[in-house]
């Protein structure tokens, strides 16, 4: 296990604490894994529609910057993470559009490295059965509800994650650290994040129906690993509250800062404070802080 | 609406077209439906999802290419993942817009402001810088204070510096302008194939 | 010496017009081996043929070329004729100087020429035929059928009211089949039990019938009217002889467990028999439940059984049964919920499968007929039933249609609505297909009179909402998504090969397609058969069927048992391949290309029976001279009778002369 | 070349398809060129490529081959069998020098009586304009 860390553009500005508990749980965990020094933006999922030449030229880019470094891709941001599997697919197979990227980065660039996502990294390389020897603060009887998102499952052939349908991955990850894990059928429904900025409408219908399905089903928090859909439910929650004149009060964690605390890692640390629906109250209501 | 098909027009074409863009063959497509039920945009939609594949079925391409339908997909792929046909409708999607973009067709929503904000961005950073790119999304679609209310939540929060962070720039900067140069070249060659 | 005679017809003016048929006749004198030769104005008439008769006893004939019309109209003819004179027919052939010559070439220098060439050519080729005997292979005067449900039934019964004796071989403790678990039945709604339990005591009590049930084939050897099939009977645990079927051990038995037949909805014991009308009425315990089998303990069965029918040391036992000819009637089975994650994936307990739902409407059924939603018993007011779910689905699961869903969705709309007059339900759909006698009037009958609401768009997904299924879909008949909030919904998934059936066909040596379901011979002319002479097909075996299909196909397939069975031998043409087992060099080529897998090889022991080599050897009853196998032998060592190498070459030698 | 050469043809024709399309020719009355031989088979997997070269020797100008539609054999595979052998077959040829111009393959069911006379009217006209073949012919002369 030797991985080159993406951590993609949010991490670096809307998803501080998403980078800040990966660096932490990789320290604590004692990975070998670090932070890709050349990476560049993937372009998400806006470049693709303007040009798609350039938008495949961008991730082969920090394909590039793996190589250089000989080591394997891990990921956070689910849209990286797209993106670069699809440049190593352009990569893999002879095609006009691979000639033209090739070009437009001026260099030759093969795509033999592994990439995968931190959470499939924990679940089956480091494994389930040494996370939960880790465990010292059990997130007992904490009912979480894993969201998955659109674009870490979806299209399946590409991301190999988890069944496009009812992903396990998370909910193991969780179930393994104590916690009560709600079966919800809106793991993989769209929250509607990328037209969050343009439609911003738009998305609050979907996330509310997202929300509204997860407290029905008798969540008390979600966990998350897309920084675009813990935006999306977290800073919005508040106005989709007022909107449809319910009370969600849903705290949105990563799936990194929900690990960091069972693992007794310091809550500073965890960057909990950042999030915009407090946690604090429920966490301390449980006894797991 | 009357479709009307003459021996001058010929279906297959724009099917062929679209295969070449998109990989996909539309002609698959049965018209079940199933892409439409699952997609979580078709409310904001004119043409839902299984209509656009029917109307590039028929060779309709401008009524696709003026749709809002092309502009609402957020590409969650929610329908190429379920259809039973193996159609990428969300591949179709993606490679109308394209299309859109190079025929300079006015889009029908805020999205494509967005991407040119941060395409620029892009250019001026080679990350992404929410704050800027906000801004200049804001500015070009005229919509100043949108979600401008948010600013102050989230740099309290500190989930947006206000400094830029500069990566490979000049690399990047270089690489855009060889795709740029590369795509004039393209649309020059096909103009001289005609 | 070969002593040929050449018969040249005019056929009227059809082959004289183009043909100068006494030059034919003329000129052929001269082909060496011809001792004889005439023309006449109608060679198949009754003087046409005595002169054939005739001619052969005066010159004493080795051999005949008839050159008239195409052997596919008249070889027959000419050759009982050749037999009646003597003369074995193999040793006639025929030019063909009036579909390859005169009707199609206008001028008689032409037609003249080619018919000559066309004589040489078969005069050499006959100067070098055999004499060939027609094969005669004794039968087996009795038939096996595989798999008793509504099909396999209905074989078995039709085979046994033609006198031929039948073994019905069945997987489950009971016959009956899927049949066995519907209510009521498409397209006069009759009640399945009702028309099925008759004929299920009907074939039981048969004198010349033999149900072996919960048993399976385990080999089978030999060829058409000579089979030997190796029978698995599975460890019941119960004396099927001593039990008198009283009941009292399942009444007592402590162990409770889902029922299969009732599709999981209710429960069965250890020892049970699947249905009350269940024949043999005889219960088999289930030995992976049983107290007494998996942990020593209880016993109860045995302690209260009156008769002492129960042996908790029973084991599987083999029988072998000797049969000319066998139907395969497997049927099929459905998809589980658990197939498809964006319905639930098996999660919800107010999903259920159409089969499921038969049994929730079933008087017999384990809720006696009470409509009740599983997850509560709350009645369903509203219901949504959704099709082609798994059929239809290339990308996914089945590329082919299930045929007979869009029907009996009709029909449980119609069930459904009789049961709960105010309820609401909805179909999905996307096409209707009804296309059998009274099936498009039976669907618009649900629609029109019943009360289904019937929404033209697939189904995107299926989720719990509160006490509410939602099923989210889109009718394309006016572009929106249609979201329902409902009760019950009902998948009408999609029926599939059952389970074991390719291990089958390869025990059985026929063919299956990519989804599991065996291949008939030729999908119109010859749709009950297999490419494997004595063994047919009938039912959902073949692909979904409704019973009126099936049971058209149980008796069609039972009608080609009759046929076969009807003679004491089995007679036919000598055509078949001969290995030559000086030459053979066991390469087995040969044995790859058969189609038919006519060819195995064969030991060659010298005197003291050691084992000297390998040849191969035709089975005559397999072989349908094809051919195939002839040009594939390296050492020249297997023949097609009739079509030798020598003979071919002799015609294609023939040309060097024209 | 003399002035009025005729090519000769040898046809090989599988029993149940292309032999009935040939009668269903004759009944209809299609005409065509009167330059083929006839030789049935049970089906085309019968055929051995020896006997294209044999036809060869003794002076065909070109040989037809002519089976069920793939699919529709009678005898199941026996013409996939035949198809894959007279790819093989071609190229064998080929390298033999013999040319494969002159080697037809074709499927005609029993339906096609029309398609079967276009067939052989067809390849008549094509080898007409190819002229005698008599490389393969004299080369097995000077051998004998
Ligand atoms: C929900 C539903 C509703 C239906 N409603 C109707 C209706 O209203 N009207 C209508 O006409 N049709 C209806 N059908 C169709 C009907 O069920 C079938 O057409 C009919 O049952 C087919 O009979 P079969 O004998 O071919 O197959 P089956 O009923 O499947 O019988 C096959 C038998 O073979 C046995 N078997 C399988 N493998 C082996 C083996 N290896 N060795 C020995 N035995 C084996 C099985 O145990 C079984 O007993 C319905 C089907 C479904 C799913
Ligand atoms: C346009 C078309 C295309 C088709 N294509 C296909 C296809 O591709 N594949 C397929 O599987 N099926 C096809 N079919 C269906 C196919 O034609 C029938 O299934 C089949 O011909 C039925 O055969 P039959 O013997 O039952 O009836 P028919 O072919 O109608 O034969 C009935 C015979 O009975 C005779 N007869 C009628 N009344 C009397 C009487 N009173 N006394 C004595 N004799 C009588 C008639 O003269 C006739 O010869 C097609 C049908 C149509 C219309
Ligand atoms: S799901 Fe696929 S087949 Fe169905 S309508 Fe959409 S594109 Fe067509
Ligand atoms: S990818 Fe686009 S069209 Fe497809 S479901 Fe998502 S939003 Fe709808
Ligand atoms: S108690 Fe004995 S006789 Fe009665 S059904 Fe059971 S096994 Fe048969
Ligand atoms: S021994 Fe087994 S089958 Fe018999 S009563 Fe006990 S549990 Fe039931
Ligand atoms: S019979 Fe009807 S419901 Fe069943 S697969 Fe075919 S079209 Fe779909
Ligand atoms: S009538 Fe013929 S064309 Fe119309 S639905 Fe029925 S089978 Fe199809
Ligand atoms: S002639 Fe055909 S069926 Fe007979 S043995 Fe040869 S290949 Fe097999
Ligand atoms: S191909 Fe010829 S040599 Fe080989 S096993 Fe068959 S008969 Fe014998």
């Amino acid at each position: 296990m030797k991985y080159g860390y993406y951590p993609g553009c949010s991490a670096k500005s809307t998803a501080p604490e998403l980078d800040a508990t990966t660096l932490a749980l990789i320290d604590f965990l004692h990975l070998d894994i670090k932070e890709l020094k050349d990476w560049v933006c993937c372009g998400a999922s806006s470049m693709h529609s303007v040009d798609k030449v350039l938008h495949t030229a961008l991730s082969v880019m920090t394909l590039d910057a793996a190589n250089a470094e000989e080591r394997d891709i891990m990921v956070q941001c689910p849209a990286c993470l797209a993106h670069v599997l699809e440049a190593k697919e352009v990569l893999s197979k002879d095609s006009e559009l691979k000639s033209d990227v090739l070009e437009a980065v001026g260099k030759q660039v093969d795509a033999n490295m592994k990439i995968r996502h931190f959470s499939s990294i924990l679940h089956d390389e480091y494994g389930l059965d040494k996370i939960r020897e880790k465990v010292t603060n059990p997130l007992q009887s904490l009912s979480i509800a894993s969201y998955y998102g659109c674009l870490i499952v979806r299209p399946p052939e590409r991301m190999q994650y988890d069944d496009p349908e009812n992903p396990m991955v998370m909910d193991q990850l969780m179930s393994t650290c104590g916690a009560e894990i709600v079966q919800w059928p809106f793991k993989t429904k769209c929250c509607g994040a990328g037209t969050a900025i343009s439609d911003t409408d738009v998305s609050l219908d979907l996330t509310y129906e997202i929300l509204r399905m997860a407290k029905n089903n008798g969540a008390e928090c979600i966990c998350v690993l897309c920084p675009l859909c813990q935006n999306n439910l977290d800073l919005r929650q508040k106005k989709i509250e007022q909107r449809y004149g319910e009370k969600l009060n849903l705290p949105v964690l990563y799936y990194t800062q929900l690990l960091g605390l069972a693992f007794g890692l310091d809550p500073i640390m965890l960057q909990l404070n950042r999030l915009f629906v407090d946690p604090f109250p429920l966490l301390k209501r449980k006894g797991i802080l | 609406m009357l479709i009307k098909i003459g021996r001058e027009v010929n279906l297959l074409a724009f099917s062929k077209k679209l295969e070449k863009e998109t990989g996909t063959d539309v002609r698959k497509c049965y018209q079940c439906g199933k892409c439409t039920a699952g997609c979580p945009m078709n409310f904001e939609m004119d043409v839902s999802p299984s209509q656009v594949i029917r109307f590039c079925q028929l060779g309709m391409e401008e009524k696709v290419l003026n749709s809002r339908t092309i502009w609402y997909c957020i590409f969650c792929d929610t329908c190429s993942t379920r259809c039973p046909q193996g159609v990428d409708i969300k591949g179709v999607m993606d490679g109308l817009r394209r299309m859109a973009v190079a025929r300079n067709i006015k889009p029908k929503s805020n999205v494509r402001f967005l991407e040119k904000a941060f395409q620029s961005i892009i250019y001026l950073f080679g990350r992404v810088y929410e704050p800027g790119m906000v801004g200049m999304y804001n500015l070009r679609s005229g919509n100043f204070l949108h979600d401008v209310g948010y600013f102050p939540l989230m740099l309290r929060k500190r989930k947006i510096s206000l400094k830029p962070h500069f990566k490979r720039t000049r690399e990047v900067r270089q690489v855009m302008k060889r795709a740029q140069k590369m795509k004039l070249r393209k649309a020059k060659e096909l103009e001289e194939a005609k | 010496m070969a002593r040929i005679g050449v018969f040249v017809c005019w056929c009227g003016s059809n082959i004289a017009e183009t043909v100068e048929v006494s030059k034919v006749a003329e000129v052929s004198k001269s082909i060496p081996g011809v001792v004889y030769s005439v023309d006449y104005k109608y060679m198949c008439s009754d003087p046409g043929q005595e002169l054939v008769k005739n001619a052969i006893k005066e010159y004493k004939l080795t051999g005949v070329v008839v050159a008239s019309c195409s052997p596919r109209m008249h070889e027959k003819t000419f050759r009982k004729a050749a037999l009646e004179a003597g003369l074995n027919p193999y040793m006639l052939e025929m030019a063909n100087i009036r579909e390859q010559c005169s009707w199609v070439h206008n001028n008689m220098d032409e037609g003249t020429q080619k018919s000559i060439d066309l004589v040489r050519m078969m005069v050499e080729k006959v100067k070098r035929n055999k004499p060939l005997d027609d094969i005669s292979i004794p039968v087996t005067k009795k038939a096996m059928v595989i798999g008793g449900g509504v099909t396999g039934i209905q074989a078995a019964l039709d085979i046994a009211s033609g006198g031929i004796p039948v073994v019905l071989v069945e997987k489950e403790s009971s016959i009956g089949g899927k049949m066995s678990a519907l209510d009521e039945t498409f397209p006069t709604l009759d009640c399945s039990q009702c028309i099925l339990t008759p004929k299920m005591v009907e074939v039981a009590q048969h004198p010349l019938v033999q149900i072996i049930s919960y048993a399976e084939i385990e080999k089978l050897e030999g060829f058409v009217g000579n089979f030997k099939a190796t029978i698995r009977k599975k460890a019941r645990y119960v004396d099927v002889d001593a039990c008198t079927g009283c009941g009292t051990c399942w009444q007592k038995c402590p162990v409770k467990v889902d029922s299969e037949f009732e599709q999981g909805l209710g429960k069965r014991k250890a020892i049970f028999i699947p249905f009350p009308q269940a024949i043999p009425s005889r219960p088999r315990i289930d030995a992976e439940n049983c107290l007494k089998l998996t942990k020593d303990r209880c016993g109860i069965c045995e302690k209260v059984c009156p008769t002492k029918a129960i042996h908790y040391d029973d084991k599987d036992e083999f029988m072998e049964v000797e049969v000319g000819a066998i139907v395969v009637a497997t049927g099929y089975k459905i998809m589980p919920v658990s197939a498809f994650p964006e319905y639930g994936g098996g999660q919800y307990p107010d999903v259920v499968t159409s089969l499921q739902f038969e049994r929730m409407v079933c008087a017999s059924g384990p809720t006696l007929g009470d409509l009740k939603r599983p997850s509560d018993g709350k009645l369903p007011e509203t219901v949504v039933f959704v099709k082609c779910v798994g059929s239809r689905d290339p990308e996914h699961y089945h590329s082919y249609c299930s045929k007979i869903c869009c029907m009996y969705v009709a029909k449980q709309t119609m069930l459904y609505r009789h049961k709960v007059h105010h309820g609401n339900c909805y179909v999905f759909y996307i096409d209707v297909r009804s296309n059998g006698k009274n099936y498009e009037e039976f669907v618009r009958r649900a629609q029109e009179q019943e009360g289904a609401q019937y929404i033209r768009g697939r189904v995107s997904s299926i989720y719990k909402d509160g006490d509410d299924m939602v099923v989210e879909g889109a009718d394309t008949l006016t572009n929106s998504q249609i979201k329902v909030k409902c009760d019950l919904v009902v998948l009408a998934t999609a029926m599939e090969a059952p389970d074991g059936i390719k291990q089958l066909a390869q025990k059985l040596g026929i063919g299956y397609d990519q989804h599991g379901f065996l291949t008939e011979a030729h999908p119109k002319l010859r749709p009950v058969e297999t490419a494997t002479a004595g063994i047919f097909l009938a039912g959902c075996a073949l692909s979904p069927r409704d019973i009126p299909d099936s049971v058209s196909e149980g008796s069609a397939a039972a009608a080609k048992v009759l046929g076969l069975l009807s003679k004491d031998t089995l007679d036919k043409e000598g055509v078949v391949a001969i290995v030559n087992e000086l030459t053979c060099v066991g390469c087995q080529n040969c044995i790859r290309v058969c189609p038919y897998n006519a060819i195995e090889l064969k030991d060659i022991c010298n005197r003291q029976g050691e084992l000297q080599r390998q040849v191969a050897h035709v089975n005559p009853g397999l072989c349908t001279g094809c051919g195939t196998c002839t040009p594939s032998c390296p050492s020249r060592s297997i023949e097609l009778q009739g079509f030798r190498d020598t003979e071919l070459y002799a015609e294609i030698n023939a040309l060097a002369e024209l | 070349m003399s002035e009025n050469w005729e090519p000769k043809i040898i046809t090989f024709v599988c029993n149940w398809c292309t032999y009935a399309g040939a009668d269903l020719a004759g009944t209809s009355r299609f005409k065509y060129a009167s330059n083929i031989r006839i030789i049935k088979t049970p089906c085309s997997g019968r055929i051995d490529p020896m006997f294209i070269v044999s036809a060869f020797e003794k002076g065909a100008d070109a040989v037809l081959i002519s089976g069920c539609h793939p699919g529709d054999c009678h005898y199941n595979e026996g013409n996939y069998n035949a198809r894959r052998k007279f790819t093989m077959m071609k190229r064998l040829l080929d390298t033999l020098g013999v040319d494969t111009r002159r080697v037809v393959f074709a499927w005609c069911s029993a339906s096609e009586g029309i398609k079967f006379s276009r067939l052989v009217n067809e390849v008549t006209e094509s080898i007409k304009k190819l002229g005698p073949y008599t490389d393969y012919h004299s080369l097995n002369q000077e051998e004998r």
